[in-house]
This record gives structure tokens, C-alpha cells and sequence, in this order.
């Protein structure tokens, strides 16, 4: 879906950036704002060392409503492009975890719809962290925290 | 009628079921559905539904040949 | 001073980013939370088309309060990092002319302290953009818009 | 005593002047280095004054040394 990529495997949002600005955006000169977020994994939660996570989703599910949140977000936005990238699998500690990018005109539409995107992926997307602590043991993550 | 039934995550491992094919004459609705492939388990207050991947309520009817899933909150991101 | 930059010439706000996360924040495994903003030039600015731009400042007192802007930021918000970056000289249309990112633990922190450092910037620090037409005149930009 | 006074961006052109060395036996305040560093200019409403390098406002005393600096809103980011 346009706008949106799953991956299974390390990912460097930086150089993702980059690639989809050359192919989508190169000449954009009605571009003044690009507000970008990138969620990392940490090697601890709630209070104990992580040192792996296993991230489950629903094929299908989780890519049309990665598209959806993707359309919501044009619809309260003015933006000129936006983009969602998310790992799935295994994944270790300081890996990037999620991208998402907002472009348009001003300032305001792009941080706001970053963050828009943000939370509507931490709500409604279906994906499930399972992490592996320091003595082997495994546990589902329970809920996210609110961002706001 | 034919309906999939789909757990994921916590929900898959504890239920110890991935998928359930379940078949019968009549409809009814998506706890019905959960009923049938847990043979009568009780429904976590926090489990989500979804209905063709769209997000269900417990009393949405369900047709036959719809794939119906239950998973727990969302922690991605 | 720490965590400022100021360029005369093009930079690519992504290959900062990459070098910077490198050189400071390798391994950085209680970072969970990265917000970036850039702010390019438009071709176009109260209806007017603008074929370049040339970037003025105060030299000493801009790095100043652009290093007070970053202090200010880490008392208000939990960061690990935080980074600007800005452009004086003469600048071309699509061309990066600021970069502001925060480095946190939390994503709350990450957006707010991103978002603070743009409006601090914009609000305060020395720059003043004067920006040449299509038909060959230069005008001064005579405020900036409020981002909230 | 002595003040420099330096202008910035739309100031400096309209002023025709980059900076001014100004030298008294009294030391006045940042309106004061003002009129004298312009020639008695009326000083525009939104014009933003500096004392070394830090935001100051018209009645701000001014020290011998100081660097006194007088420019337009700031446009950047």
C-alpha cells in the first residue's frame, strides 16, 4: 500500500528518508515542513533488561489499517506526502522499530500529523511485542502507554 | 455456513489454536463465533475483535465465509 | 557549542542525522524515542514566487542563543540528545534550511521537545531571511508566523 | 566611554550603516546609543535591541565597552 512498508529486518530510517524523498518528492518546491519520528527498542521495561523482542502482526489487517491511518491523517491534514514504516519479527536492542513522516507545506500540518500517526499506530495497529528478558524468559507486552 | 476463526499473540498461545474452521447453518454473531472455537472459554474483558480485518463489536452478526479474529491490545510502535 | 550547528552551504538533514546518532548516540539502548523536524525553502511566499533566499545573522549571538535554546529544552523535557542545525548564506528553493531533532527515552518528550525547539527558534533566535522574486528584486521577510 | 552599535538586516540597509563606534563621558541607556548611533532616528516600534549578545529592552543602562545591536524581527527556521 502507498505509503506504507512492513520489514523483517534492520531498517535505517535515515537512509529510508532519503529514498523516499529522491523517488517521491526530488523538485517538491511547495515543501516547507518534514516532521519525522523514530521509535527505537530499549533494553529495558518496566524495570527489567530486554534483550530481544519478537514483533507479531496480522498480515493483511495490520497493512490496511496502517493505509487507513495513512488516509485519516491526509484527510486532517494539509500534507503533500506522509509514510509509515514498521518492523515486524525479531528485533534487538537500540533497532529502529517504527518510522513515520509527515511533509507539507507548514510547520504545524507535519508535527501534528507526525504525531497523529504516531498514535493512531500505537492504538489501533495491530501488532503484538513479545520480549525476551536477560534469563530467557518470554512475556506478551500488555498495552502502550498514551503520548499525549 | 463457514466461518475462519483467528487468534493472535498472547491469545494464540494461551488458547493454544491459531486458526479455527468452523461450520453451521446458522450465522449469529462474533461471541458466538469466540464461543464455538474456544469450546465455551470465557472472553477476556480486553480481547479485540475483527470481522474481515475491520475492528467488530461482540454482538456484529457475522456471514458466511467471513474471517473472523481475536487478539489482544495492540503494542506496536 | 554543543549540539549547534550553523552551515553556509547545502546539507542533507538525514546525513546529519546518520553521522550525528554515530558519532554520539552508538549503543544508546535507553533511547527509544527520536523527533526530527526540517524546515526547506518554498518557491513561493505570499503569493510571490521566490527564486533564492540569503540567510543573515548575528555571528556570536546566534550560536549563543541557539545553545541557550537546547539548555532551555533539556530543563523542560527528559531528552538524551538534542541537535540544530541551520543554514545562513544564500539558499536555493527545496534546499534544508533547519534541522532540530530530540533524543529521548519517551516519545512525548521527543515530539514536545522538537516542536519547542522550532517555536523557540523561530521566535528567537537571530536570523533574518531576505529573499530574491522571480523578477529579479529582493525583499526582507518581515516576520515569521506563529507554528502552534 | 565607548559603545559600538551594530545594525542587522532590513535595519542596515534602511540605516545605510553596519555598526558605529560611539564615545561619551556618560553612558546612557540602549535608547540613548540609539539616537545618537542613527542621528536621532525615530526608532521603529518592533525593532529589537541587544546588550552583548543578550535581548535587552530601550531602557536597559549601556557599560563603556558594551556591544550594542539593533535589528528587525527574526525570520529564521
Amino acid at each position: 500500500m502507498d505509503g506504507v512498508r512492513l520489514i523483517d529486518g534492520p531498517f535505517d530510517p535515515w537512509a529510508e528518508l532519503q529514498r523516499h524523498q529522491a523517488e517521491r518528492l526530488a523538485g517538491e518546491a511547495g515543501l516547507g515542513a518534514t516532521a519525522v519520528f523514530v521509535g527505537s527498542m530499549r533494553d529495558l521495561n518496566e524495570g527489567d533488561a530486554v534483550t530481544a523482542m519478537t514483533l507479531e502482526h496480522y498480515p493483511g489487517m495490520t497493512e490496511k489499517h496502517l493505509a487507513a491511518i495513512l488516509d485519516e491523517a491526509r484527510g486532517r491534514y494539509t500534507l503533500i506526502d506522509a509514510l509509515i514504516v514498521h518492523r515486524v519479527g525479531r528485533i534487538l536492542p537500540t533497532d529502529p522499530i517504527v518510522l513515520t513522516a509527515a511533509w507539507s507545506a507548514h510547520r504545524k500540518d507535519a508535527f501534528e500529523a507526525c504525531r497523529f500517526l504516531m498514535e493512531a499506530l500505537k492504538s489501533r495497529a495491530p501488532f503484538w511485542k513479545k520480549e525476551t528478558l536477560a534469563d530467557g524468559g518470554e512475556r506478551w507486552v500488555e498495552k502502550n502507554t498514551p503520548g499525549y | 455456513m463457514s466461518l475462519t476463526v483467528r487468534f493472535f499473540a498472547s491469545l494464540r498461545e494461551r488458547l493454544g489454536r491459531d486458526a479455527v474452521e468452523l461450520t453451521a447453518t446458522d450465522a449469529g454473531t462474533v461471541s458466538e463465533a469466540w464461543a464455538r472455537a474456544t469450546d465455551g472459554a470465557a472472553m477476556p474483558a480486553n480481547v479485540l475483535a475483527a470481522v474481515n480485518q475491520e475492528y467488530a463489536a461482540p454482538d456484529q452478526p457475522v456471514s458466511d465465509g467471513d474471517e473472523v479474529a481475536f487478539f489482544p491490545p495492540v503494542t506496536g510502535g
